[in-house]
């Protein structure tokens, strides 16, 4: 799951920092194949940001996550050329980061 | 039931705890960060959640959040969803599709540094109320909710 | 009784070998002009949607609602996930093929060389002696110059379109169809626009013209076809047609391909002279509007809302 | 070239299945083409309709066969009553995007549906005669040559008692 996350985070005149995070995730819901059979969900359950080693934000998600899932939020007390890092973790262990630079 | 419920939650949370990527866990976690909670996940309606979550503490709705969401939502596998506030101390953000099998959709845990709005995009699974809740540091539950319509395209597209 | 009644009823198809068949057709194909503004015969609501300022001026003025909008505010806001898309359009465009050269070689780090060129698709290519659309330009110019086969309807072929056709972002389209092939294939593909055909007897008309697109097909609102094709290649998630590795990038030929497919209509061959002339078609029609590109099919962000709300 | 083929193999197909439609006599309903079209696609399934079935019909096509073959015949018929029918499997029919697809434009008893033709909600008061709403249903170009509405009956979209069916469930709100 490398190269998963694709992020924007831009600061404005004020100060705070608008961040935008798209992930490449099937968020697969838990359904049944033609013979009755359970295939399991397969979804993002936490995903998390950091800014100077402090996590600023979490995400706790469900199966009703979209596909491919988008998040923004914002973040406080930053500034530009500063990094931001985002972290997730699936339901099957699997994970992804990555640094977006604040433009 | 409860005591059961929690106590398994707690094993699950050590479960987590172990599973997470040494990347993640690097992380220095400055609050007490909340682990997946699986019961609250799993519930089948929003009473059962909010036991889950906020351990059955009342819920007030709120000019002072704003859902914003599609009256009509073209496509019911993406629907955009924004939670904005004008409440100060936000601790977390929590949103509801009372109608989904699965009721809890997300919750997002905000710090002093971070803020709303908070904006994803959610699957529903056919026309209901999203609901917003919006949890303070002094521990109040604030809502917000929004019907949505799913509609379904004529050609089936 | 009934037995009767069928045998009365059945009907034989007449294939009629080599005399010219009396097709059925809706009314209206002498009206269209290949312009945008043609809407004003058919929708008559081009005046709340020719451009983002009217789009906002007439929301301001309260004259414009879901009623009469449906090239509502998310073709003209840019679409995040297709800027993702668009990024990684850019990286094929710059990725070395075996002969050292990548496509930047030839059109500029940038694509300095391509701004506007989509706005101008499909074309009449000589080398190709026909009519070719934007993706099978970019098969046609990836074969001939890095030796790589990049068919229509597969991962980097769509990807470079969707890049190429965000250098001509805000450009009008403007698909010239004065003379020689491309007005032969502008007045086809008007024909086989309004042609009825398929298992339900429908044309392309028969949901995209007039009284159809001010109401609803369900849930949905069909849209008038002129300065449509001003945002396609188009971000459509998560939808794509069988077969297809596309990156959830929907071309045009996609989306009629789809929309024949969903009609009971035989989707026709990508490139087809047939399908090619319709393409030439909707493009034409669009004349004058500009290409807003990259833009998404369905909203996928509340920003939309506010700006609907008031200003 | 592997376009030309399959354009060849497809205009064969087309080809065949008109011919056999003209030539062959005997099926289990005793009309070949909804036989022909049933054989292959069994509507109001997850299956969308197969490309075999639609080469049988005009299609947007220079190249192909089906490109030109003339639309059907407009067919004026003759209701025989009386009605009978089963209204839930009209109303599954009326409802179905891959069968009868009439709520697309129409809303209909207990379903809100599309604005592009009439609301048929409270289609039973009306009393519209049995053979008029057969005849619309069947072939709507006998009343206007543009109607936007599928040709049900020309086309075998839906057979006799599936067309009965689903008058019984649009005429049964009082």
């Amino acid at each position: 799951m490398a190269n998963s996350i694709r992020g924007r985070a831009e600061i404005n005149a004020d100060g705070v920092t608008h961040i935008r995070l798209l992930i490449n995730h099937p968020m697969a819901l838990e359904r049944r194949d033609a013979g009755g059979q359970v295939i399991a969900a397969h979804f993002i359950e936490e995903i998390k940001a950091s800014h100077n080693n402090e996590v600023v934000f979490q995400g706790l998600w469900g199966q009703a996550v979209s596909q491919n899932p988008y998040l923004s939020f914002q973040l406080l007390g930053a500034k530009k050329g500063d990094r931001v890092t985002i972290g997730w973790r699936d339901n099957k262990g699997e994970s992804d980061n990555a640094e977006v630079t604040i433009s | 039931m409860q005591t059961h419920r929690r106590s398994v939650l707690r094993a699950l949370a050590g479960l987590l705890f172990v599973r997470l990527p040494a990347s993640l866990a690097l992380l220095a976690p400055l609050r007490a960060l909340a682990a997946w909670p699986k019961a609250a996940f799993d519930a089948s309606s929003s009473a059962d959640v909010l036991d889950q979550l906020f351990k059955g503490k009342t819920v007030q709705s709120s000019d002072a959040v704003q859902l914003e969401a599609p009256d009509i939502a073209e496509n019911g596998s993406v629907v955009p969803v924004t939670v904005q506030t004008s409440l100060k101390g936000v601790k977390t953000v929590t949103v509801l599709a009372e109608q989904n099998p699965r009721v809890l959709v997300a919750q997002y845990s905000l710090s002093a540094r971070s803020a709303a709005p908070v904006s994803f995009r959610l699957r529903l699974g056919k026309t209901q109320d999203v609901v917003a809740i919006v949890e303070t540091e002094d521990g109040k539950l604030h809502k917000a909710s929004k019907n949505v319509k799913v509609s379904l395209g004529g050609c089936g597209g | 009784m009934k037995g009767a009644l069928l045998a009365a009823m059945l009907c034989v198809v007449p294939v009629l070998a080599g005399a010219q068949v009396q097709h059925d057709y809706l009314p209206g194909r002498e009206k269209v002009v290949p312009h945008v503004s043609g809407d004003e015969q058919f929708s008559n609501t081009y005046r709340y949607w020719k451009d983002a300022d009217a789009v906002r001026k007439s929301k301001a003025a309260g004259l414009q609602s879901r009623d009469v909008n449906f090239k509502d505010f998310r073709w003209l806001e840019k679409s995040f996930d297709g800027e993702a898309k668009v990024d990684m359009g850019r990286e094929v465009f710059h990725r070395k093929a075996k002969n050292g050269k990548s496509c930047a070689s030839c059109h500029g780090e940038n694509g300095e060389k391509l701004k506007g060129v989509y706005a101008k698709l499909p074309k009449y290519n000589a080398k190709a002696g026909r009519v070719v659309t934007g993706p099978t330009q970019v098969k046609l110019c990836a074969k001939a110059n890095l030796d790589e086969d990049w068919p229509e309807n597969t991962k980097n072929n769509s990807l470079l379109d969707l890049y190429v056709a965000s250098l001509s972002d805000g450009v009008p389209v403007a698909v010239d169809v004065s003379k020689g092939p491309m007005k032969e294939a502008f007045e086809k593909g008007r024909d086989l626009y309004f042609r009825r055909t398929g298992h339900f007897h429908f044309a392309c008309a028969s949901c995209h013209t007039g009284v159809a697109t001010t109401s609803f097909l369900r849930g949905q609102r069909p849209s008038t076809f002129f300065g449509d094709a001003a945002q396609y290649p188009i971000y459509h998630f998560p939808y794509r047609l069988p077969g297809d590795d596309v990156e959830d990038i929907f071309t045009l030929q996609h989306q009629i391909r789809s929309c024949q497919m969903l009609s009971r209509m035989l989707p026709g061959e990508e490139g087809s002279p047939s399908m090619t002339a319709i393409e030439v078609f909707l493009k034409a029609t669009s004349n004058g509007y500009p290409m807003s590109i990259p833009t998404q099919q369905y909203n996928m962000s509340t920003d939309y809302l506010k700006k609907e709300a008031g200003n | 070239m592997k376009t030309a083929m399959r354009y060849l193999l497809l205009g064969t197909l087309a080809l065949t299945a008109v011919l056999s439609a003209s030539v062959l006599a005997q099926s289990s309903s005793g009309d070949e083409k909804l036989d022909k079209i049933r054989a292959k696609w069994k509507p109001g399934g997850a299956e969308m309709i197969p490309q075999d079935v639609l080469t049988m019909f005009p299609c947007h096509s220079e190249e192909l066969p089906c490109g030109k073959i003339a639309p059907p015949p407009v067919e004026k018929v003759t209701f025989k009553g009386p009605l009978e029918g089963d209204a839930k499997r009209g109303e599954a029919i009326a409802i179905n995007v891959r069968y009868g697809n009439c709520v697309a434009c129409h809303s209909l008893p207990g379903h809100e549906g599309g604005t592009i033709g009439p609301s048929l909600s409270d289609y039973g008061k009306r009393g519209m005669p049995l053979d008029y709403i057969y005849q619309r249903i069947w072939d709507v170009r006998v009343f206007n040559p543009n109607a936007f509405m599928p040709i049900y009956g020309p086309n075998r979209v839906l057979t006799d008692q599936e067309i009965r069916d689903v008058m019984v469930f649009i005429t049964s709100s009082k």
